[in-house]
């Protein structure tokens, strides 16, 4: 269990705002951290204790920058801006608040190189739990063909499938995975039909990242293919097919930051969450059945993650 | 690799989704066809299909009844086209920028209704496939043609009815004519206002149906901007199908086929880089349009509010 | 208005129609002030006026597709109310519009089909609508093939179409706002007949036009409006044009003719071997070979259709020739574009006005421009020289006579008269040395037409080449020194004003060689 | 009083308001649903205002966010008067950006203003190419100018996620986990003054110049004359020796050049880099969408262009405030700018119709008619 983190000023509300590019309940990204934040909230105390203001499917590059500095001179403790392409805008508002902490994912760039002191950057190693689908999808699937479906071939998407499809590889070198991007977030629509285009294709195990993957694991359901999540927590959508599901849990973060916005230092540091520090955690389904060697062999290879045996 | 392309497995494949992906935009389509050819151009397709989806979707999730759900769309698709009917028709507003908000208000409104009715992403079951019997078992066609919901089933019947709407029915006839020269139609009798309410109602409808036959239908979940643009698509495939309905089946048809195509192209391994590979269906649109030029002409009277000043 | 007759179709014949004290305004207008006007069965009533009189506003109220701002109507009586042209309808009132109310895209006899109950519930009646149109046809001597497309129809046809719907809506009382307008001299003398049969059948017949000639020889009675208001009414019978000219206008006007030879110069104009297609991609022109000199008028008389409007675009580059040659003082111009050809000094006065020869949304001084905007002295270096325009433009409507609030007036709120004055101003005062001039007295009223007719002789004195397209006979006779006959796309034959008797160009026009 | 009023009712000073009006009865509607919401609009509208209005910051956004909804919406009035309906104003605007950007990454090292005015032109030319190919369609090959604009934006969005994660993309990124599909930052140098602090840039000064030239371009120029000529009536302009096809293929070219440079401006005036989150609107913030309301709000005029963008500039950002400080979810915002959207362009009737109405009660029976009746025959003596 977590240690109890140190508030940054006992009698004072840490007041906190966080700006994210698509919607609180996308099952997806954003929904990772606003769930790590109400949690977080929970943790402290209650709103009396965190304040939190949120600014959603702010996907609008500019828009969001407006947003961050609006909510540091209405002088909230931090900000985060929970998406890469926030990045830009941070760096050039960040040192007009210097006493204001700033937060950034997903990143390792805190531009303290560039003498700014006060933006914490964070990001997911999201290849890990992508390597533990792997494994499990190689060894789940009987057809020997696994499909994976992406929104754009790039960033955490393409970490998450990248080591995705090295764990299964490792397991199964003969295995064939089948990757096609959509070229969006939000086309469900596209999303299902590739889902489909993978279940033609003799898939019987699938995954995808982003938002529009809703799409996808309704196929999934409805053709009994196997889905592994990523992201949040997608069980709820089909509780019949989800194995499992890597999820991000910024609490590891946040808490980190808390504590060292409480000691006065607003920036500087940069964070990976991993399965290691439990900022990456695998939900397994309860409700699915899950083999049991599957099931040991998920445990051995996130056990091998976490030592550094395995390298996803 | 490319001898891939060939196997029966691909094919059909490509032909049964193209055929589900194509849904959508038939009833959106056939909707602004009749619209269009009444003279009216509505560019708020997309948010009257979002409304559709969220309400065909939400109460199927609260009464457990497709149909009812189905009929709710339908309602809130009415009540969207009557709006902008009234906006265009009465008020003579530009039809291009009251379609814009129309298409915000629809993604507004129904990405609203879900964060406060639902708040979370759900499922619902919703048209499940029907087998038509006997021509379902058949080989390679059964599996493409007869295995779909009931809702892909009615979108293809609907573009011979659609034909035969505006070409052999009196009601036909009259949007033609008031869609070419609504002067003229006006002089002998015939409501043109009436006829345009009619029609842009109706494509309301449509819309609203092609939105929830991916919410109740074909994807039996909603989420917010779960269109992402194909209420455009949709509007541009009137254009390519000259504003006939076999036309815009044609166009449908083409767009959603290469749009499956380019999902198997990036399966098989075609070393093209993903983004490229999902243009395809946008460049092969235009490059189809320029091959097949006509003299196709639109409907002389579109965009034009009619007025009889006296 | 409670007493307001109901609207059945089992209505009673309109055996007497009165407007009443009708008064209407537009904006900046009073198109009707106080205007009294009636009709009875079996009687062809005129109405006359200058462009902008107010002839079809008023006929416009009675149809219901303008409300009168006063006034009242009365059928055998009793007041009705005509809100709307269905109502009109279902009155038993017909009107065939000033311009053409076509739908081009459909059939003959889906336009007379359009608006009326099909006896097949939902679907279309078109073979029955078809069969009773034909017997209609026969019956008024008014052929046209019901499956045939409007477009494709020439403009004769298509005022049969608008009739043939008046009458198979079987209105007691029609409305002829210009019927005549756009038709030849034999298409007239058809009409003319259609419509005393039609009043021999106890129809009333509202009748407007512009040629005094028509009014006389088929109304019995004639009203004239002036500015909006009524002039006066009176029996036609011991009427001549002259009376009905001076009603009018409030003066007597006497048509110019040539009076003196031409001062022939050198071949402005020459066409040799020139074959074109039609838009519905017939050939329209089959070897055409004209010669025009400067200063003379070359009248090219023809019916409605033998390539007139072809050959016109030829010469002034709006439309290929598939074959020969067109020469402009001597340079071969064939296929050039229409730019290249106005700088050589061609103006042209289109037939269709509205359509090409004007931008409705412009401004009279934009209109002005039309031709000539990128070239001194209304532009230097890509940039327009307002001031330079709005002086000339001033000096052309004041010229001209163009009745407009300013010169800021968009064209179309012009009436129907003063746009053609527009384009003529444009035209003529460009210094042309050749004039293509196609129907230009079309729709216009007496004056305007003398005025017209004026400036072209005055063009003629000043050496321009001028080429004359018009149906009218008297027209071509009274302005032409020379008349080419062209039929079915060739030049039958080319006669001198002296030898241009009626008969012989008749006969040419048919098709027929006098000799 | 009464009398008092009346006359400003028929005053026609008031027919400006009928926008503000119906701009009023949105938010009005907006108010009910707030009210579902359990939000107090009062406090909501207040965010709005103070966000959009409240501050000079306040204002510098609104600007900000008015620059590229001001120039697209002059490149609408260009090919919109030529009846051109440009849908493609996104793309265009992305492939400015990309262009110009690329201008600035990889051409050797040169003194910033010469960079930034040659990047404006690069990007003026991206839109211009991305314009002059549904042009070049509509005039040669009859292809609907909608449907190909509305397919090339989509296929520009899909060049730009090529580009930033493949070829442009930043090489610090190229080497690191997450790769961010950016390109780099443009050094300082090459970056359009700002008025410190706010984010005001000198973009604000093109565009407000631009449409004084564009207003003399379509108004004072042969050129815009022919588009305006073209647009109003093609077959009267074939007459009038205009080469129709190719005004269509230049307005749709000016249009998407002008969409271009709205791109150029966002990178080198505010962004300083090009990022893409892959979604069609995360670079262009609708502006492509939003610029033809705006321009057809300000008539399809230049100049009316300014107010009607930064109307819609202060409702945008206005909007985007009232959501961070009443925390009403996005989805309102959107909704109830689709709701201004339809009422403001509902309300142009009322305004023609009252000026209709003065006009026609200017007229009494016994006003004289046009000009004077007889004198076109009055002076023709034979
Ligand atoms: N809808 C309208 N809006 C504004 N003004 C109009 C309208 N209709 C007619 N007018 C004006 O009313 C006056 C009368 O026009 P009307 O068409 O009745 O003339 P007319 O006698 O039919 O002329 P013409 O011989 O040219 O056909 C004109 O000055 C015209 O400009
Ligand atoms: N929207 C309008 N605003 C102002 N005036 C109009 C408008 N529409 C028509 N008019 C004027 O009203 C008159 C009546 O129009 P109508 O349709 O009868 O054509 P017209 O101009 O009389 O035709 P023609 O050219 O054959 O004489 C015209 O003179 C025209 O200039
Ligand atoms: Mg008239
Ligand atoms: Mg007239």
């Amino acid at each position: 269990a977590p240690a109890q983190p140190e508030a940054p000023a006992a009698s004072e509300k840490l007041r906190v705002a966080v700006i994210m590019p698509s919607a609180i309940n996308d099952l997806a990204f954003s929904q990772s951290m606003y769930q790590s934040l109400v949690e977080m909230q929970a943790e402290l105390g209650g709103p009396d204790k965190m304040e939190l203001v949120y600014s959603e499917n702010m996907f609008v590059v500019d828009d969001a920058a407006a947003a961050i500095r609006d909510y540091a001179s209405q002088g909230y403790d931090i900000v985060i801006a929970h998406g890469s392409q926030y990045g830009s805008s941070l760096r050039e508002i960040a040192p007009d608040f210097p006493t204001t902490a700033f937060a950034h994912g997903t990143t390792a760039a805190t531009f303290v190189d560039e003498g700014i002191t006060n933006v914490f950057a964070y990001e997911a190693a999201s290849n890990e739990g992508g390597y533990v689908n792997g494994v499990m999808a190689a060894l789940l699937s009987q057809s020997n063909v696994i499909g994976v479906v992406g929104p754009i071939e790039t960033g955490d998407a393409k970490l998450y499938i990248d080591g995705f499809v090295a764990g299964a590889k490792a397991t199964k070198p003969d295995l064939t995975v089948n990757v096609n991007y959509t070229g969006s977030f939000s086309d469900v629509a596209l999303a299902a039909e590739a889902a489909n285009t993978h279940v033609s294709a003799g898939a019987d195990v699938m995954v995808g990242t982003a938002q529009m993957v809703v799409g996808a694991i309704g196929v999934a359901k409805e053709k009994n293919v196997l889905w592994l999540g990523t992201q949040a927590s997608q069980t709820s959508l089909a509780p019949e097919i989800v194995v499992a599901n890597q999820i991000y849990d910024w609490k590891v973060v946040l808490r980190d930051i808390f504590k060292l916005m409480g000691e006065g230092t607003y920036g500087g540091k940069a964070y990976i969450v991993t399965l290691a520090n439990k900022g990456l955690y695998m939900e397994f389904n309860p409700a699915f059945d899950l083999p049991a060697d599957v099931k040991a062999k998920a445990d051995e290879t996130i056990q091998g993650i976490i030592n550094g045996t395995i390298k996803p | 690799m490319i001898t891939d392309f060939f196997s029966a497995t691909v094919l059909i494949g490509i032909l049964a989704s193209g055929i589900r992906l194509a849904t959508p935009y038939l009833y959106a389509s056939i909707g602004e066809t009749f619209g269009q050819r009444s003279g009216v151009l509505n560019l708020g397709v997309e948010g009257q299909m979002l409304m559709g989806a969220f309400t065909a979707f939400y109460i199927t999730l609260r009464t457990g009844n497709v149909w009812l759900g189905l009929l709710a769309a339908i309602g809130v698709g009415a009540l969207m086209g009557l709006a902008m009917a009234f906006v265009s028709i009465h008020l003579r507003a530009v039809q291009g920028i009251s379609g814009i908000g129309f298409y915000l208000f629809g993604l507004g409104m129904s990405d609203l209704l879900f964060q406060k009715l639902m708040g979370e992403v759900k499922t619902v079951s919703g048209f499940g496939a029907i087998e038509i019997p006997f021509l379902s078992s058949l080989p390679v066609v059964g599996e493409i043609f007869f295995r779909q919901n009931l809702l892909v089933y009615l979108a293809f019947l609907l573009v011979p009815v659609a034909w035969f709407v505006l070409n052999k029915t009196t009601l036909g006839l009259k949007i033609r004519a008031v869609g070419e020269n609504p002067q003229a139609a006006d002089t002998l009798g015939v409501s043109v206002a009436g006829i345009r309410y009619l029609t842009v109602t109706m494509g309301g409808v449509f819309s609203a149906i092609g939105g929830a036959s991916l919410s109740i239908a074909n994807l039996n979940v909603f989420q917010q901007n779960m269109t992402s643009g194909l209420g455009f698509i949709a509007v541009a495939l009137v254009y390519f199908g000259g504003w006939k309905p076999f036309g815009v089946l044609f166009g449908a048809l083409l767009f959603s086929m290469v749009n499956s195509l380019q999902l198997w192209m990036q399966i098989l391994n075609v070393p093209i880089p993903s983004d490229f590979a999902v243009m395809m269906p946008y460049v092969l649109t235009i490059i189809v349009l320029v091959l097949t030029v006509g003299r196709v002409r639109g409907p002389s009277a579109l965009t034009k509010p009619f007025i009889r000043e006296g | 208005m409670s007493d307001v007759q109901s609207i059945s179709f089992e209505r009673q014949r309109i055996e007497h129609l009165e407007l009443k004290n009708i008064t209407k305004r537009f904006p900046g207008v009073l198109a009707n002030a106080h205007v009294d006007f009636d009709v009875r069965a079996g009687e062809v009533h005129a109405l006359l006026g200058e462009n902008g009189a107010g002839k079809s506003t008023l006929m416009k109220i009675l149809y219901g597709l303008y409300h009168p701002d006063e006034g009242e109507i009365f059928i055998n009586g009793s007041p009705v109310r005509i809100a709307s042209p269905n109502d009109a309808i279902n009155l038993g009132i017909g009107m065939i519009h000033q311009h053409f109310m076509l739908v081009d895209s459909l059939t003959v006899a889906e336009n007379i089909a359009l608006g009326l109950p099909s006896s097949r519930g939902l679907l279309t009646d078109l073979d029955v609508v078809s069969a009773r149109t034909e017997m209609l046809a026969k019956k008024y001597g008014l052929l046209v093939d019901p499956g045939a497309y409007i477009w494709q129809l020439a403009v004769g046809q298509r005022q049969r179409v608008e009739i043939l719907k008046a009458l198979y809506r079987g209105a007691d009382l029609l409305i002829l706002d210009e019927p005549t307008a756009v038709l030849t001299p034999q298409e007239v003398d058809e009409f003319m007949e259609t419509i005393r049969q039609m009043t021999e059948e106890k129809h009333s017949i509202i009748f407007i036009s512009h040629k005094l000639h028509e009014v006389i020889a088929i109304s019995q009675r004639v009203t004239v409006l002036r500015n909006g208001r009524r002039v006066d009414s009176c029996p036609t019978a011991g009427c001549t044009k002259h009376d009905l000219a001076r009603m009018m206008v409030g003066q007597e006007i006497v048509m110019p003719k040539l009076t003196t030879p031409p001062k022939r110069g050198e071949v402005r104009l020459e066409l040799k071997n020139v074959h074109a297609q039609s838009d519905r991609e017939t050939p329209a022109l089959r070897g055409v070979d004209l010669q025009i000199f400067s200063g003379e008028i070359v009248g090219l008389a023809g019916v409605s259709g033998n390539g007139q409007a072809e050959l016109a675009q030829v010469v002034t580059g709006l439309r290929p020739a598939t074959q020969g040659q067109v020469l402009i003082e001597g340079r071969d111009m064939t296929g050039k574009l229409p730019g290249e050809i106005i700088r050589c000094g061609l103006a042209y006065i289109p037939e269709e006005r509205m359509r090409d020869g004007m931008v409705q949304d412009f401004n009279i001084s934009e209109n002005i421009i039309l031709r000539d905007h990128n070239k001194d002295p209304y532009a230097k270096r890509g940039f327009l020289l307002h001031r330079v325009i709005a002086e000339f433009t001033d000096r052309l409507i004041d010229l001209f006579h163009i009745k407009t609030p300013s010169r800021e007036t968009p064209a179309r709120n012009l009436s129907g008269g003063n746009i053609q004055k527009v384009v003529l101003a444009r035209e003529l005062s460009r210094q042309p040395r050749i004039i293509v001039a196609a129907q230009p007295s079309r729709g216009l009223d007496i004056g305007a037409t003398e005025y017209v007719h004026n400036s072209l002789l005055e063009q003629r004195e000043k050496g321009a080449a001028i080429l004359l397209i018009s149906e009218d006979l008297d027209e071509i006779l009274a302005l032409s020194d020379r008349v080419a006959v062209v039929y079915e796309g060739r030049i039958m034959g080319i006669l001198d004003n002296k030898d241009a008797e009626r008969e012989r160009v008749g006969l040419l026009m048919a098709g027929v060689h006098p000799d | 009083m009464k009398n008092f009023l009346a006359k400003i009712n028929n005053s026609k000073y008031f027919d400006g308001f009928m926008p503000v009006l119906a701009a009023l009865s949105a938010l009005a509607i907006g108010a009910v649903m707030l009210l579902f919401l359990g939000v107090n609009p009062l406090v909501a509208y207040r965010a709005m205002w103070v966000g959009a209005f409240g501050s000079s910051n306040a204002l510098a956004e609104t600007i900000v966010k008015a620059v590229p909804l001001l120039l697209i919406g002059l490149g609408i009035c260009i090919s919109f008067r030529a009846k051109v309906i440009n849908i493609g104003g996104e793309g265009q605007m992305i492939i400015g950006a990309l262009a110009a950007t690329a201008f600035g990454l990889y051409v050797p090292e040169m003194p910033g203003w010469l960079v930034i005015a040659m990047a404006m032109v690069a990007g003026f030319f991206g839109g211009a190419f991305w314009g002059a190919i549904p042009g070049f369609l509509k005039a040669y090959f009859n292809v609907n100018e909608i449907l190909s604009t509305v397919m090339m934006n989509a296929i520009a969005v899909q060049l730009m996620n090529f580009f930033l994660r493949g070829p442009m993309i930043d090489p610090n990124q190229a080497e690191l986990l997450s790769k961010i599909p950016q390109t780099a930052r443009l050094p300082e140098a090459y970056h359009l003054a700002r008025w410190l602090p706010t984010r005001l840039h000198a973009g604000v000064i093109i565009a407000v110049v631009l449409a004084f030239v564009v207003y003399l371009l379509l108004f004072h120029t042969t050129l815009g004359y022919r588009i305006r000529a073209v647009g109003f009536n093609p077959d009267a302009s074939r007459y009038g020796g205009i080469r129709v096809r190719r005004q269509v293929v230049i307005a749709l070219l000016l249009s998407g050049a002008f969409a271009g440079l709205a791109g150029a401006i966002q990178i080198y005036g505010l962004n300083y880099r090009m990022i893409t989150d892959g979604s069609p609107t995360g670079f262009t913030g609708s502006a492509g969408f939003n610029g033809i309301v705006t321009a057809l709000f300000g008539g399809l005029h230049p100049l009316g262009a300014i107010p009607a963008s930064f109307f819609f500039g202060a409702l945008l950002v206005g909007a985007n405030s009232m959501q961070r400080i009443s925390q009403v979810p996005s989805a309102f915002v959107i909704a109830l700018n689709g709701l201004v959207v339809i009422f403001v362009v509902s309300s142009a009737l009322w305004q023609e119709a009252r000026q209709r109405k003065r006009r026609i009660a200017e007229v009494r029976d016994d006003s004289p008619p046009p000009s004077e009746p007889d004198q076109a025959t009055q002076d023709v003596s034979v």
